[in-house]
């Protein structure tokens, strides 16, 4: 048997719905219909009144899942792209994420954001909208690369007492496969290092991380060692984890699939410039996105986002430093 | 459309009853006495931040409150301080609120209109106008998945409320979900210094209520018994499954937005016009009609000792102190543990 | 309330008059005919991204598209190629935005149905539900600003889509203003596969009208000639300064969400009603009870030409190239001019 | 006669409206009211059926400008506060934003956001949200400090053919004074050396720039120069002015009133780190706000914003590297 990034989404609120009487989903065409990406197919049959469609109203989602946390609930919420939950977004920034710090009571729920490019999906569906999420506080954000991430990852999503903003990324929901659901989870906010080098740093997230990989195994014909580091939580930002390699490597690039300005990418370069400045053996790089809407055509859009030929240039400059 | 209720006040009270004209009374009485004292407050620079008062709205919002029970929501929005002590929030809060005590609900972390404690059914409204609508509505569906039976939620909101993509969003869906929610309309005839001519096009936001698929009913929120009335029966209505009931109570702000603003860009004919009434006077000269012009001076003074007092505690509770506050806005930050799935 | 035109499809047509019928009828079908390819060369695998047809909504929203003048201004949503067409876009704009050409209004940047020309008065949808309708509003504010009179807005909703707050704050501000807008709303019972129950309470939009303080006016939109009154007298209403105009016209898709779905969760008992007739087929009937079978023959054939030569054209254009595109979001990026300020 | 900064944006606008027959204001209470701030006092009077009042309808009132511009007009839409620009960040960053790339057509307007704490003000009223609308492409963000540039910057920003956020900070509004409108202005897009110093650069922006220069000063008494560098436009961001400072002084420190994760000051950390490597002798730092909700009681307020003094205390770290 084989499990997909996106049949590992639903199995993990599969399983949060039968172990958790207080978790409930709501979102556009999630029930009978189980959403546009089939997150939550048969769920609705399996756990009646517990997967509900909602009108095209996401800030009335939101809101409506800020009240259901209040009142104890764990609500999911799924957004039918990451895109739209702008128009979502004023009631996870203000009233979610600050619903702790002001009252001292907690405002757990889980927000989905189908996230990212694919061929052809243009401007308003595409987008990765970490960072905007990430910049105010009381927000957890999850960034998920790998099928055993999206499930521990989720599931530890709801049980958190926090808001979190879960970024799924699209291009992986069916192409993305492993052998089985994971018994045991990676340390929550705990960077990983998925393959190890000695010769430079490659930080980075979500779908860029298997772009990343293929970068690193293009340069390791070339002979460089690369370490190839997934942020899987983009907020809190695990620094040690990211430091700890750069220790080894001296060098680092780090790679976004979304624009550069005040994106993860900048974060991580920041934080490794101010708290491992000693470490570096060269400039620290990113890499992201060009700095323009997300284009529709095919032709475009791989120039546009960052791929294993882009990272594998990135690394090669720093490198020659 | 609106309703009013003549002569409702002049009806004797009966021993042993509860009696709505004295409950509400009281009420809009211990409002204005308290409001009446911030507004002092804030002129003597005692208060860091505005001040918003419901002066003149005191009938339909106290109404909202003293309609509700225990194990209701409420949530207020800037001009229900009778609404709150209605329904029972401590005068302590307010103060404690508005003059940044630590001990306060907010910790001094938020202020002023921005408190509330879920823990005893009054949601603390963000300021973006419109929110807590679908936030009720949430609090609701979840009392509902609980099996929590016969709860009430309602929320209260400005003309210019209205305007906002919220609020139609949280309605809507409250009456897609048939929710026990009452949204009250308190429709003062401005936002801010905008008047209702630029904010709607329609005559009376009551009639908003069909194309939302919930009952409307209009009141003249001058009268305080109408306002009683109305509150009663929508969230009578509410409690037995009839959905939503939007309430539009026609009144004026007998103050300025905040107590910065002297509100001069009202007109002089909508201040002398029925709408300009103020709710206390009209509830004053009716308990004087009835005969109970001693015990609307004892409830007076009653209030003022309560406002002296309440005052002089929280003036003397200590401040924030950024040493000791706990700077985290999330409870899991930092914490590592290892989830094993099953 | 809908309105609906019994036997207007059968008068015969009067030499040297426009003819509604022939005009509605033809757009119908040149619509029909294109989207009919785009769902076969979606298939093909011709094209890259979604395909959203309007099968079945071509009255409704051509009848709207015909209603405007030159000058005018329309706002497009997914299911409207045949208001596209009869408004003026021409066939190889949609097939360049769907196929990617370069030469398209979108150079490849945005594709399929994200298209428009401002100065043609074809906005470019974003595809956030509602947002439109601000925009169209704000066109339409500039061209009174500008002094340029007579001009009429009309966009276009489906049911869905007046459940979000940007719908509901654009026709708002738009009534206030008192803008010559028209919005069609095409209630086709579904939003994707979520049925109208699930979006709103209300019987029908059209309640909403009065609501907003605009004209209201429901209509059978699988009639066409119904659809073309309708929407004749609104843009007229609007034109003369009646203010925003609400269209609400109920039928179905005949089609599923995009092309990728197969719309199998649209209950059979209304697919059967009179709700799920085919606006083309009652067209065609009309047509042919008019006697005039054979001309419906030869438009159909006409636009089967027209389709397939602007295919072949738009085949054969040249796709985008990221090397000669200049990738710059804004125009006055890197600009440092001195400004001097007098 | 003295002019405050919140007179060098009236007086922009009035000029503007004066000056061009395409500009009128949006806005809250912005007609006869003259706006919450009195940013457009007596306008409405001087320059009929121009300055309008509107719903409280963010999300409609940045579509309707969006529609105006594209139709040839130049709309400034006035916030009545920054922090409620969250609902109407849709039409900003997804229409506005998107508009000139998509169809080649331009979308000139002017965002303000009256932004930034002042005392008592709380988690809803204090917002800088400079970093979201960055983020995004597509959109210029000014952050003016200065009298002058408050009223050069305005009519910069209402020329210029792009969507433009100008983002006003509430606390320089009354108090920050001049003695007379500019005559010229520093060339648009470019950074300004405040002061100059030959031990470390602050690079900073808006009402950061007063509490980096108090801080400036007090090192001075320690027999330090610190050269404050005024970034004015954080949306391009002048690359080039910064690093020739860093070139000068070998040290960095960035400041930025807003939440650290992704903001401005992470932006120029990561930049210098990567394009400017060698010329640093110290590892880059920034000092941001605290990642909590902004505090209403001004003893929490005052802490958690960087000022004068956490601003010495950040510079002095950074030279005693
Ligand atoms: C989304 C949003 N926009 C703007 C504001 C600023 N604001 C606060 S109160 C107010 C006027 C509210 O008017 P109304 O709803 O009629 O209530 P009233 O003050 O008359 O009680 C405005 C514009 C806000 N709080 N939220
Ligand atoms: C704000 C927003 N939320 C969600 C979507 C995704 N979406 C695109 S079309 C659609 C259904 C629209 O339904 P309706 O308005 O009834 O139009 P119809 O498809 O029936 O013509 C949805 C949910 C969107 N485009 N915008
Ligand atoms: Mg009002
Ligand atoms: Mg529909």
């Amino acid at each position: 048997m084989s499990v997909t990034y996106l049949d590992a989404i639903r199995s993990a609120q599969e399983k949060a719905l039968r172990d958790d009487p207080r978790v409930f989903i709501y979102g556009q065409d999630v029930g009978k219909f189980g959403g546009a990406f089939k997150a939550t197919k048969n769920l609705a049959e399996k756990f009646p009144g517990r997967v509900v469609d909602s009108p095209i109203s996401e800030d009335a989602m939101v809101g409506m899942a800020v009240g259901a946390a209040m009142e104890g609930m764990r609500p999911i919420v799924e957004m039918q792209f990451a895109d739209f939950s702008t128009v979502g977004l004023n009631q996870m920034l203000n009233h979610a994420a600050t619903t702790f710090w002001r009252t001292g009571k907690p405002c757990p729920m889980v927000l989905r954001l189908p996230s990212g490019g694919t061929p052809g999906s243009g401007p308003f569906h595409s987008q990765s909208m970490e960072a905007i999420y990430s910049h105010y506080p009381g927000i957890v954000v999850m960034t998920p690369a790998t099928v055993e991430d999206a499930y521990t990852m989720l599931l530890e999503a709801i049980e958190l007492p926090d808001p979190v903003v879960f970024c799924e990324h699209k291009l992986l929901y069916y192409h993305l496969k492993s052998e089985a659901l994971p018994e045991s989870a990676v340390p929550a906010f705990r960077a990983r290092v998925v393959r190890t080098g000695r010769d430079i740093t490659c930080v980075t997230y979500s779908a860029m991380v298997h772009e990343a990989v293929a970068a690193a195994e293009e340069l390791a014909e070339e002979g460089y060692e690369v370490e190839v580091v997934d942020l899987r939580t983009v907020k809190p930002l695990d620094t040690d984890t990211v430091l700890a390699s750069v220790a080894r490597t001296g060098r680092l690039l780090a790679v976004g699939e979304s624009w550069p300005w005040g994106g993860a990418s900048a974060e991580v370069v920041a934080r490794v410039a101010s708290e491992g400045f000693e470490l570096l053996d060269a400039p620290p790089k990113r890499l992201n996105a060009k700095d323009t809407p997300i284009p529709y055509h095919p032709n475009l859009w791989a120039a546009h986002r960052p791929t294993a030929v882009r990272i594998a240039a990135g690394l090669r400059e720093v490198l020659r430093y | 459309m609106a309703i009013r209720v003549a002569g409702a006040l002049e009806s004797k009270p009966k021993k042993g009853v509860v009696d709505p004209i004295e409950l509400l009374g009281r009420t809009i009485l211990r409002a204005r006495v308290l409001e009446d004292k911030l507004g002092n407050l804030y002129r003597a620079g005692r208060i860091v931040g505005g001040v918003y008062l419901g002066k003149g709205q005191e009938a339909l919002s106290g109404a909202g409150g003293l309609a509700l029970r225990k194990g209701d929501i409420f949530a207020p929005l800037i001009r229900d301080m009778a609404g709150r002590l209605g329904f029972g929030e401590p005068m302590v809060d307010a103060l404690r609120a508005y003059l940044g005590s630590r001990l306060g609900p907010m910790k001094g972390r938020d202020g002023n209109i921005h408190r509330g404690d879920i823990t005893r059914g009054i949601l603390p409204m963000i300021s973006h106008l419109g929110a807590m609508v679908s936030t009720v509505a949430g609090v609701l569906v979840a009392k509902r998945m609980k099996g929590e039976k016969g709860r009430v939620g309602l929320t209260c909101a400005g003309d210019g409320a209205t305007s906002t993509g919220s609020f139609h969003e949280g309605l809507n869906l409250a009456a897609v979900e048939k929710l026990p929610l009452v949204v009250v309309v308190a429709d003062n005839g401005y936002a801010y210094s905008t008047p209702r001519e630029r904010q709607f096009a329609c005559e009376d936001l009551v009639d908003r209520a069909k194309g939302y698929g919930v009952e409307g009913h209009g009141v003249d929120g001058t009268d305080p018994m109408a306002c009683w009335k109305v509150l009663q029966h929508a969230v009578e209505r509410a409690r037995e499954g009839a959905g939503p009931q939007l309430v539009v109570g026609k009144l004026l702000r007998l103050c300025g937005h905040g107590e910065h603003d002297d509100g001069s860009y009202v007109e002089k004919k909508i201040k002398s016009s029925e709408r300009g009434r103020d709710c206390l006077k009209v509830m004053e000269e009716g308990i004087k009609k009835r005969g109970q012009e001693k015990e609307w001076q004892g409830w007076r003074e009653e209030a003022q000792r309560e406002v002296e007092e309440a005052v002089a505690k929280v003036s003397a509770e200590p401040v924030p102190d950024p040493f000791e506050e706990d700077w985290r806005a999330t409870q899991s930050d930092g914490m590592a543990e290892v989830m094993v799935a099953s």
